[in-house]
C-alpha cells in the first residue's frame, strides 16, 4: 500500500517521465481532435447563421445611397445610425413618425400575460393527459393536435365571430384568449411528451404524501419542467412578440403590438423601401426575443430527475 | 368625432400625403381627428378591414383600390351612401377622367371616394445606360427591343424586372403590353364581354411572344426581385429599362433624380399613342350605428375630393388628382406628360380590376409569371390558357 | 400491541399489468398497530401489493378495506398511509429537507411542528448534515435514509416500507431496525414492510408473510414461520443458511414413524405431524442451527460424518458434511471450526426438524 | 366499478383541461366544421351559405397552381423535416458536450427564429442573388465560373427554401431536442462509458430512443410549421418563380385573402387537413390498442 | 488466486464535488485476481471511489494504475473494467436481453458467443422469462440482476460492483454470493465490491477495506479484520450484532495487566498487545458470539449477571446484560434462550478481545 511497492511494479521504461509514474491528477482539459472537430463544427454552423445578421447590420449602419450600390458584404464607407435613430423614434407608419417605440409597451401588455397564461394552461394540460388522464382527454389531445396544422386564416373567421358575441373582440382580453389557443396545440405536446419521461414514482411518492392535482403540479412537476418551460417560452415569446396577424385583427387599435409598425415601415406596396431602416427596426424588433433566449439559457439545467429514483 | 381610417400608405411619401387629409380633418372645425390605422401592404389591410366588419367592429373609413372587390361589402349593406355628399360637391361635374368616377358610382348611388389617379402606364430607364450602349433613348416598346441587344453588348441588363408577389410586375408589364397591342376599345371589349375569343387571339399571342422577347432582356436575379430593387437598377445604371406604374418616380426622386437628365419616363410603353389608366386609390365609410359618426364621416367624405386638399395630397403622394380644376404646377415633367394625356378621354383607360375579381386577377398573375418563368411554356399554350381564364371569369 | 381491530384488509384481490399476472386473489388481514412484514423473493408482488393498498395501481379485482373503510376507489391521499419507494423516489429539485417537509405542508401542519418533526426525523436517521442538499449530491444510503425520513415524518395509520433499510450498512440497518420497532411501538400505527433480511423481518414482525408468485403462502408469527414452516418454500426460503433439505422415505417401523434415506434412519418419535402421516416419498428438513456440532450423545439422532468444505462466515462458520448421501450443512461457533476431511460428530432432535410431502411440499 | 382511478373523471384534472377542451372542440372542432361547411358554398369575401355542392373542390384540382402546390409540399416536407432533426439534434448533441460559450452559441443558432422573416427573408433573397450576394462576391474575389443562382431555377428554388428553412427553424429543434437530452439521466451515460460504447452509439441507440418524446415533439412541431408554411415563402420566393414554389396553405391563404375566394380557399383547406386527419386516426388506433392490449 | 501483481493501484487519490471533500488522499492496491471488497457507513465514499476507478468521475488529486498502466486520464472503456451500478442505470428502452448484449454487439463480438454469453448469465441471474421485458416491467431485484448481467457478461479484468444484491432476497443473494465467487475462480479477474452485508463481505473477500469518511481505516483479510480490527471503529462496524464496548480502565497489577470497570476486573493475561501499554483509560471490546452462556467454569474471565432483554433473531437470540454498570450482549442459541431477569453466568477469554484506546480509538 506505500509508494515504494507501487515504483516496484512500475518498470522505469514503461514510463519513462519524472518517477516513472505518468498522469497525475485531474485529466487537464486538453483539447483533443474530437473538440477542434466539435467547434469546428460550431463555429462554421455559427458562421452560417449570422450571414444574414451580418449582412443586416452592415446595411442598417449604411447610408441609402451606399445601399443602392449593391455591395452587399462591403462594410459601410460612412457608417452611420440614423436608420437605427430612424426606425426607434422617427420612422413613419402611416401618417404618425413615431417609429417603432410607441407600440413596444404594447407588445409587452400583450406578451406578458400571453405567454403566461398559455404556458400555464398548456403545462396543465400536459401534465393532466399524463398523470390523470380520463377518459377521451387523449381524444382531445388528437383534436387539439389536428388544430395545430389548420392555417390560422381558416379557423379566424369563427374565432372573430365568436370573440365579438361574448364582446372580447378587439381587446386585450381578446388577443390574450387567441394566443393561448393558438399556442395550445403545441405547447400541450411539448409539456405532455416532457412529462410522459419523469418516472412515475415521484407522482406516486407525492400522492402518497397526500398532495392532491394542483399541489403535484405545481410544487413537484413544474419546478421539474425548466428546461422544457423555457423552450415553450421561447416558442411563445418569439410567436406572440413577431405576431402581426392576430394583434392587428384581435387586439384593436388601442393596443397594437410593434409589429404593425414594423410591418408598416419594413413593408409597402407601391412606396419607397428604405431598407437600412427596415434593417434596424428588424433587429430593434428582435431585440426583446433575443434578451430572453440568451437570459433563459441557463435555465436548461442538466439531469432534472438526477437522484430522483433508481432503475 | 373620432374617425379611424385604415390604409397601407406607410411608406416616407405615402405618409407625408395622408397627413395632408388628417391634418384637413383635424382642422374641420368640427372637432374631428382622423385616427390613423396604417398597415401596410393593401392585400393585409383589406383583409383587416374585412375582418373587423366581420367581427362588427368595421373602421370609419379605409382605403380600397378601385375593383370589385367591394361589391360584396356594399350588397351587403355594409356601406356608407355617399349620395348626398356627392350630389352637394357635384361629384359626378368635378371628377374627371370619368371612368374613376364611375368606380364609385353603382346604381346611381355614391360608395366612395376617389382620392387620386395612378397610372401603369409607364416605362423608366436610365439614361447613361442608353448613352452608354450608344443607342438612343426609346420612344416606344418596339424602339427599346431594338436597342436592347445593344445594352447587352455593353455588359448591361437591358430590361429590368422583378417577380415578387405573385408575379404582379410581370402582370403589369403584361397588361401594359396588352393595351398597347390591343387598342384600349378591344380592351375593354375583351374584359367586358369576357371574350375569349379575343383573349385567344393572335394579338394576344403577339403579347406574349413579345413577353419572351422581353425575358432574355432580363437578368438571372429577377426572380423575387421587389419593384424597388428593380427601379433601383435603372438608378444606379445597372438596367435600361424597367415598366412601372407612376410611383416609381418616388425612388428616383427619393435618390436624387430629376426626370431631366438621369433618367426617362415613357407614358403608355408608346410616346405616340399615351394612355393614363385609372388605378388608384378609394375610400370607402363603414356604416356605423352613430349619428355623429356619420356625420363627421360624410364631413371627411367632401373634405377628401376638395380641391385644396386635392393638391396638398397628391403633390406629396405623387398621383395625379381626380379633379381637373386644380393647380399642379409644381408637378414634375413626366408628371406633367400625364396631366396633359389624362385630358383626352381616349387616353384613359379603364383599370383592369375594374372588369375582373381579384380571383381571375390572381389566375392572370399565376399564368403571366409561369409563363415568364418556365422557358417550356409556349406562347399557345399561354393563350390559349388565358382565353380560357377571361371566358370563365365572373 | 393494540390489536383492537383490523387496519388492513385485502380481499381477493387480484392484479395484472396486461397479459403478465402478478396477484391472484390474495387475501390478508392486518390488526391494528400490526407489524407484519411481508417475504417473499424478487419478482413475488411484494411491491405490487403496497402499491395497491397505497392505491397506486389500479387493481384488477377484489376489494380493499382500511380501517374497515372499503378504500378500493379511494384516492391514495385519503387512505391514510404513508410509504417508503423501493427506488426511493425523491422530489429531485428540492433539498433534503423540503423533501421532508413537503407531506407535511401539504397537510397543513404549523411550521414549528413540523421543523420539530423533521429534526427529530433527520436525528433518527443521521442526516441532519445533508438538509440542504438535493438528492442528486446523495450517496445511495442517504437517499434511501431521506425517503423513509419521508414517511416517518408524517402521522398516519398504516405505514408501507419497501425495503427501507436494503442500501444502508449493517450498523446504521441494526440501528434504525430498533427506531423503526421503538417508533411502532409509540405510535402504535399499522405497519406493513417488505424486507429481504431475516433478521428484520423476524426482530421486526409480529406476523410475517411469505409470499411467492402473488400468493401469500404462510402467515404467522415469525417464530411459527421459522419452526414451522408449512411447505417447503417458505422453509427454504427463511433462514441463512437455508435448511438442510434431505430426500427420502417415510416408514412407518412398529409404531414408530422413521424417516429413511440410504443409510440413515431418523426416528420420528419426537415430530408433531400436522395430520396422520402415510408411508411414502418425503423431505425431511432440518436448519444448520439446530444441530449439535460434536457435542456428544443423548440425541435422539446422531450421526458421523466428513467434512467436506468450510465456509467461515465471520462470527460462525458453515460446515458442509454428507448425510444419507445429500448435502447437509451445519453451522458451528467459529472456534470450533474444523478442518477440512475431519471426521466429526453431529447430532439433532427430529422435534424441531420439518417433514414435507416430496409431491406437493406441504408441511406433514 | 371496475373502473379505476386512474380513469375515472378527476375533478381537477377536468377542471386544469377545461381551457383545452373549450379549444379543442369549441376552437378547433368547430371551426375546421364551418371551414369544411364554406368550402361547399361559394363564399366570396365573405363567408354565405349559398352551397354550390363540390363545385369548388373540382376548381380546386382542376387549378394547376394547386396541383403544384401539393406536388411541392411533399418534396418540401420530406427534405426540410429529415434536414431541421438531423441538424437540429446534431446542434443540440454539440451544445451538449459543455463547451465554452454556451449561451452565446444557442442565442446564434435561435436567433433566426426571432427575427421577422420579411426582413431576413429578403436578406436571403439578397445573399442568393445572383447580381448581389454570394455569386457576385465571390466572382469579384475572382472565381468568375462560380455560378449560384438558386432563387432563380424553379428546380432549385425549393432547395433555397428548404436552406432558409433549417437556417430559420433549427435552433428550436435543437432547443427541444437539448432540453430532452439534458433529462436523461447522467448514471446512463456512465453506464455506457462503462460498456464500451462510442459516444455516437450512445446516442444513437440509448440516448435518442429515450428522447422519443422530445423526437415527437420536435416533429409535430416540424410537421406542423411544413404545412403551414407561408411566411417562408412568401419571404423568399412569393412562390415563384411562376409558381414553382407554391405551397398549399400559401394557395389557401392567398385565396382568402388576396383573391377573395373564401369558398374554394376552405375546400382547399379541407384537403390539406385530410391527410393530417388520416394519419392522426391511424396513430390513435394504434395507441388506442396498444393500451386495450396493455390493461386487458 | 494467482496474485502476481497489482491489478489496481490507486495513489494518493482525492476527490471532492465542490467544497465537499469525499475521498482523502486514498491509497488501495488490489492485487491480480484479488477479491477485495470495501465496507463502510453510507455516505463514506465508496461508490465514489468505484466510479473513480471506472474513470467516470474526475478525480482532484492522485493516480490509478490498472494493470501496471497509469489509467489516470484514460477513457473508462479504455481501462478494461465492468461496473454494476448502485442505481442500476438500466437503459430504458431496451429490453433486458439488448441491455446485456448492447456492450457486447458495439464492441463486434460474434452473434452465437453474444448469445451464449446471455443465456449463462441468465440461468445465474434466474432471468430467462424476463429477457424480453423492458426494465419498466421489472421488480427492483429483478432490475438488480440485469445490471449484475450487464457486467457479467462483459469479459474485463476488473468488476466493479456496487452494492450488487442489496435488493435480492436472501436465498438467491445466498445463491449468487455462490455464483458470483465461482465466477471469480473461474476468471480469475479483479473484484471490487461494495456491500453492506457482512456475510457477503466474509465470505467473498480475499481482502475486506473497511472505509469511514473517505479514508480506508483497515485492509485486511477478513478474519483479521474480524479479530484484529485496528481500531474501534472497524470493531464496531463489523459483527452483527455488534461488538460489546465498556469503558474503564488499563490498569497493571504486579506484573499483570488488568482492565477496570466499575466492580469488573478483567485480566489480560491471555491478550497480545499491539505495542507496550501503559495504564490509563481504555475501551474493552467483546464480540456477542465469543461470550460463553451458561456454560459452567473454566474461562479466565466469568460473571454472572440479570437478564435484561431478550430479543430472538430466528436462528440466535440477543441476551442484553448489565456488565460493570454497561450494556453487555451475548449471542445464544435459540434453545438455550433464557427469561427475562433469569440469572446468567457467562464467560469468555480475553484473548478473544480488543482493546481500544479511549481517546484516539486505535487498537491496544
Ligand atoms: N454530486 C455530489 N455532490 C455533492 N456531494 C456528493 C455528490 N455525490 C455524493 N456526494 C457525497 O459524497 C459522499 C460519498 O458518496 P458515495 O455515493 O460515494 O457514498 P457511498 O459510500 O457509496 O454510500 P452508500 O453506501 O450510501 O451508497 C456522500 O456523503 C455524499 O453525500
Ligand atoms: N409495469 C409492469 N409491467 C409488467 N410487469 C411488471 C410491471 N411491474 C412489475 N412487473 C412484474 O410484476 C412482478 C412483481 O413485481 P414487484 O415489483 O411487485 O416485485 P417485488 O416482489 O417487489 O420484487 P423485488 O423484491 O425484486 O422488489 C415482477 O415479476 C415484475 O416483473
Ligand atoms: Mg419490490
Ligand atoms: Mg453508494
Amino acid at each position: 500500500m506505500t509508494a515504494g511497492q507501487i515504483t516496484a511494479i512500475q518498470p522505469a521504461q514503461e514510463a519513462p517521465d519524472q518517477a516513472g509514474v505518468g498522469p497525475l491528477g485531474p485529466k487537464p482539459r486538453r483539447i483533443s481532435a474530437g473538440r477542434i472537430g466539435l467547434y469546428a463544427f460550431l463555429i462554421v454552423a455559427a458562421l452560417f447563421f449570422l450571414i444574414p445578421v451580418y449582412i443586416m447590420i452592415v446595411t442598417s449602419l449604411k447610408g441609402m445611397p451606399e445601399i443602392r450600390l449593391g455591395h452587399l458584404f462591403n462594410l459601410p464607407g460612412e457608417p452611420t445610425f440614423q436608420p437605427w435613430a430612424d426606425a426607434w423614434l422617427h420612422a413613419c407608419t402611416g401618417r404618425d413618425c413615431n417609429g417603432l417605440s410607441p407600440g413596444f409597451y404594447n407588445s409587452v401588455k400583450i406578451t406578458v400575460p400571453s405567454v403566461v397564461i398559455s404556458i400555464i394552461c398548456a403545462s396543465i394540460n400536459g401534465y393532466a393527459l399524463t398523470f390523470w388522464p380520463y377518459k377521451g382527454a387523449n381524444f382531445l389531445f388528437g383534436l387539439l393536435v389536428f388544430g395545430a396544422f389548420v392555417p390560422y386564416q381558416v379557423v379566424i373567421y369563427p374565432l372573430i365571430i365568436g370573440l365579438s358575441s361574448v364582446g372580447l373582440f378587439a381587446s386585450l382580453p381578446g388577443i390574450i384568449i387567441v394566443h393561448t389557443i393558438f399556442g395550445m396545440p403545441i405547447l400541450t405536446l411539448l409539456f405532455r411528451n416532457f412529462y410522459a419521461a419523469i418516472p412515475v414514482e415521484l407522482f406516486k411518492a407525492a400522492r402518497v404524501d397526500g398532495a392532491g392535482f394542483w399541489r403535484i403540479f405545481f410544487h413537484i412537476m413544474l419546478p421539474m419542467s425548466l428546461p422544457i418551460t423555457v423552450v415553450a417560452v421561447i416558442l411563445q415569446v418569439t410567436g406572440i412578440w413577431n405576431d402581426f396577424l392576430f394583434g392587428i385583427v384581435f387586439a384593436g387599435r388601442p393596443n397594437w403590438p410593434m409589429t404593425v409598425q414594423l410591418n408598416n415601415i419594413v413593408n409597402t406596396t407601391t412606396g419607397v423601401r428604405e431598407y437600412n431602416v427596415n434593417m434596424a427596426a428588424t433587429i430593434l424588433t428582435a431585440a426583446v426575443p433575443l434578451l430572453i433566449y440568451f437570459i433563459s439559457g441557463r435555465w436548461f439545467v442538466r439531469g432534472i430527475a438526477a437522484g430522483a429514483v433508481k432503475g | 368625432t373620432d374617425l379611424e381610417v385604415i390604409h397601407w400608405w406607410t411608406s416616407k411619401g405615402e405618409s407625408a400625403a395622408v397627413s395632408q387629409f388628417a391634418k384637413a380633418f383635424d382642422n374641420d372645425g368640427h372637432g374631428d381627428k382622423w385616427v390613423d390605422s396604417a398597415i401596410a401592404l393593401g392585400e393585409t389591410a383589406r383583409s383587416t378591414v374585412m375582418q373587423r366588419v366581420l367581427g362588427g367592429d368595421p373602421p370609419g373609413a379605409a382605403q380600397f383600390n378601385p375593383g370589385r372587390q367591394y361589391e360584396e361589402l356594399i350588397s351587403g349593406g355594409k356601406l356608407l351612401d355617399l349620395t348626398d355628399v356627392a350630389t352637394a360637391g357635384r361629384w359626378d361635374e368635378v371628377i374627371r377622367p370619368k371612368a374613376i368616377g364611375s368606380a364609385c358610382l353603382v346604381d346611381g348611388h355614391w360608395w366612395c371616394v376617389p382620392v387620386n389617379i395612378h397610372s401603369n402606364y409607364w416605362a423608366w430607364y436610365s439614361k447613361p445606360v442608353f448613352e452608354k450602349a450608344g443607342v438612343p433613348e426609346p420612344k416606344s416598346m418596339a424602339d427599346f427591343i431594338a436597342a436592347a441587344p445593344k445594352i447587352k453588348e455593353a455588359g448591361l441588363i437591358p430590361f429590368a424586372i422583378g417577380g415578387d408577389g405573385n408575379g404582379w410586375q410581370i402582370q403589369l408589364l403584361f397588361q401594359d403590353m396588352v393595351t398597347e397591342a390591343l387598342g384600349v376599345a378591344k380592351r375593354d371589349e375583351m374584359y367586358t364581354k369576357k371574350s375569349a375569343e379575343i383573349a385567344g387571339g393572335p394579338e394576344m399571342k403577339g403579347v406574349f411572344t413579345q413577353l419572351r422577347t422581353l425575358k432574355q432582356f432580363t437578368d438571372n436575379g429577377y426572380a423575387n426581385r421587389n419593384w424597388n430593387d428593380t427601379t433601383n437598377l435603372v438608378i444606379t445604371g445597372k438596367a435600361g429599362l424597367q415598366v412601372m406604374g407612376d410611383w416609381a418616380r418616388g425612388e428616383f426622386a427619393a435618390a436624387g433624380m430629376t426626370g431631366v437628365k438621369d433618367f426617362g419616363c415613357m407614358i403608355g410603353l408608346n410616346e405616340a399613342k399615351p394612355v393614363v389608366s385609372t388605378d388608384g386609390d378609394i375610400i370607402v365609410f363603414f356604416k356605423q350605428d352613430n349619428p355623429d359618426v356619420e356625420a363627421a364621416q360624410k364631413r371627411l367624405a367632401a373634405l377628401l375630393i376638395s380641391p385644396e386638399v386635392q393638391v396638398a395630397f397628391n403633390n406629396a403622394k405623387g398621383s395625379m388628382p381626380v379633379r381637373g380644376d386644380v393647380d399642379m404646377s409644381a408637378a414634375d415633367p413626366c408628371m406633367q406628360k400625364s396631366l396633359k394625356a389624362v385630358e383626352d378621354p381616349s387616353n384613359i383607360v379603364t383599370a383592369t380590376n375594374r372588369f375582373i375579381t381579384e380571383n381571375t386577377n390572381q389566375q392572370i398573375n399565376e399564368l403571366v409569371s409561369q409563363y415568364f418563368a418556365d422557358d417550356s411554356m409556349t406562347a399557345d399554350d399561354a393563350t390559349a390558357k388565358f382565353g380560357t381564364i377571361i371566358g370563365n371569369s365572373d | 400491541m393494540a390489536q383492537n381491530g383490523t387496519s388492513v384488509s385485502i380481499q381477493d384481490l387480484s392484479l395484472s399489468f396486461g397479459v403478465i399476472s402478478v396477484l391472484h386473489t390474495l387475501n390478508l388481514d392486518v390488526a391494528e398497530g400490526e407489524f407484519v412484514v411481508l417475504l417473499g423473493p424478487s419478482g413475488c408482488g411484494k411491491s405490487t401489493l403496497l402499491n395497491c393498498i397505497a392505491g397506486l395501481l389500479d387493481i384488477s379485482e377484489g376489494r380493499i378495506f382500511i380501517k374497515g373503510k372499503n378504500v378500493t376507489w379511494e384516492e391514495p391521499k385519503d387512505r391514510g398511509i404513508g410509504m417508503v419507494f423501493q427506488s426511493y423516489a425523491l422530489y429531485p429539485q428540492m433539498t433534503v429537507e423540503r423533501n421532508l417537509s413537503f407531506g407535511l405542508r401539504v397537510a397543513g401542519v404549523p411550521k414549528d411542528e413540523i421543523a420539530k418533526r423533521i429534526a427529530r426525523a433527520a436525528e433518527i436517521l443521521q442526516i441532519e448534515p445533508l438538509l440542504q442538499r438535493k438528492p442528486s449530491a446523495l450517496s445511495g444510503g442517504q437517499r434511501q435514509r431521506v425517503a423513509i425520513g419521508r414517511a416517518l415524518v408524517r402521522d398516519v395509520d398504516v405505514f408501507l416500507f419497501d425495503e427501507p433499510l436494503s442500501n444502508l450498512d449493517a450498523k446504521l440497518r441494526a440501528e434504525l431496525r430498533v427506531e423503526i420497532k421503538l417508533l411502532h411501538r409509540k405510535l402504535q400505527n399499522t405497519m406493513i414492510y417488505v424486507t429481504h433480511d431475516q433478521i428484520e423481518a423476524m426482530t421486526l414482525a409480529d406476523r410475517i408473510a411469505v409470499m411467492k408468485g402473488g400468493v401469500i403462502q404462510q402467515l404467522d408469527a415469525p417464530q411459527t414461520i421459522y419452526n414451522r414452516p408449512v411447505n417447503r418454500f417458505v422453509a427454504g426460503f427463511l433462514g441463512s443458511p437455508a435448511m438442510n433439505f434431505m430426500d427420502g422415505r417415510l416408514e412407518k417401523d412398529g409404531g414408530d414413524w422413521h424417516f429413511a434415506a440410504e443409510d440413515v434412519r431418523i426416528p420420528l418419535a419426537t415430530y408433531a405431524f400436522e395430520k396422520e402421516p402415510t408411508p411414502g416419498p418425503a423431505v425431511f428438513g432440518m436448519r444448520p442451527e439446530h444441530v449439535a456440532f460434536n457435542s456428544g450423545a443423548g440425541w435422539p439422532f446422531a450421526a458421523t460424518a466428513n467434512v467436506e468444505v468450510v465456509e467461515p462466515m465471520g462470527s460462525d462458520t458453515l460446515v458442509w458434511l454428507k448425510l444419507g448421501g445429500q448435502n447437509f450443512t451445519v453451522r458451528v461457533t467459529s472456534e470450533r471450526t474444523p478442518n477440512n476431511a475431519d471426521t466429526v460428530s453431529i447430532g439433532f432432535d427430529p422435534m424441531r426438524a420439518s417433514l414435507f410431502d416430496a409431491q406437493t411440499g406441504s408441511r406433514l | 366499478m371496475q373502473k379505476s382511478w386512474r380513469r375515472r373523471f378527476h375533478l381537477p384534472a377536468v377542471i386544469g383541461t377545461i381551457p383545452m377542451i373549450l379549444v379543442a372542440v369549441g376552437v378547433f372542432v368547430i371551426g375546421i366544421g364551418f371551414s369544411v361547411l364554406w368550402s361547399f358554398t361559394s363564399s366570396k369575401l365573405f363567408p354565405t351559405y349559398d352551397f354550390v355542392g363540390l363545385a369548388q373542390y373540382r376548381r380546386l384540382w382542376s387549378d394547376s397552381r394547386w396541383l403544384v402546390s401539393v406536388n411541392n409540399i411533399w418534396f418540401f416536407g420530406l427534405m426540410s423535416i429529415t434536414c431541421n432533426m438531423v441538424f437540429g439534434y446534431l446542434l443540440a448533441v454539440f451544445m451538449d458536450q459543455r463547451i465554452r460559450q454556451e449561451d452565446l452559441f444557442r442565442s446564434i443558432f435561435l436567433y433566426p427564429f426571432a427575427m421577422s422573416l420579411i426582413v431576413t427573408g429578403l436578406v436571403w433573397q439578397w445573399v442568393l442573388d445572383p447580381n448581389l450576394g454570394l455569386q457576385a462576391a465571390l466572382r469579384n474575389l475572382g472565381w468568375s465560373s462560380f455560378s449560384f443562382a438558386p432563387l432563380v431555377d424553379a428546380d432549385t428554388a425549393l432547395y433555397a427554401l428548404v436552406v432558409a428553412g433549417i437556417w430559420q427553424g433549427s435552433g428550436v429543434t435543437m432547443a427541444i431536442l437539448l432540453a430532452g437530452l439534458r433529462g436523461v439521466d447522467e448514471e446512463i451515460w456512465k453506464a455506457a462509458r462503462v460498456d464500451g460504447i462510442p459516444t455516437w452509439r450512445t446516442h444513437m441507440s440509448i440516448v435518442a430512443p429515450m428522447m422519443k418524446g422530445a423526437f415527437a415533439t420536435a416533429f409535430v412541431l416540424q410537421c406542423v410549421s411544413v404545412v403551414r408554411v407561408y411566411d417562408l415563402v412568401i419571404a423568399m420566393t412569393g412562390g415563384g418563380p411562376g409558381i414553382a414554389t407554391s405551397m398549399p396553405a400559401v394557395y389557401v391563404i392567398q385565396l382568402i385573402t388576396v383573391r377573395q375566394n373564401v369558398g374554394q380557399g376552405m375546400a382547399a383547406a379541407t384537403m390539406m387537413l385530410l391527410p393530417v386527419l388520416v394519419v392522426l386516426a391511424f396513430s390513435g388506433i394504434l395507441l388506442w390498442r396498444r393500451n386495450r392490449e396493455a390493461s386487458a
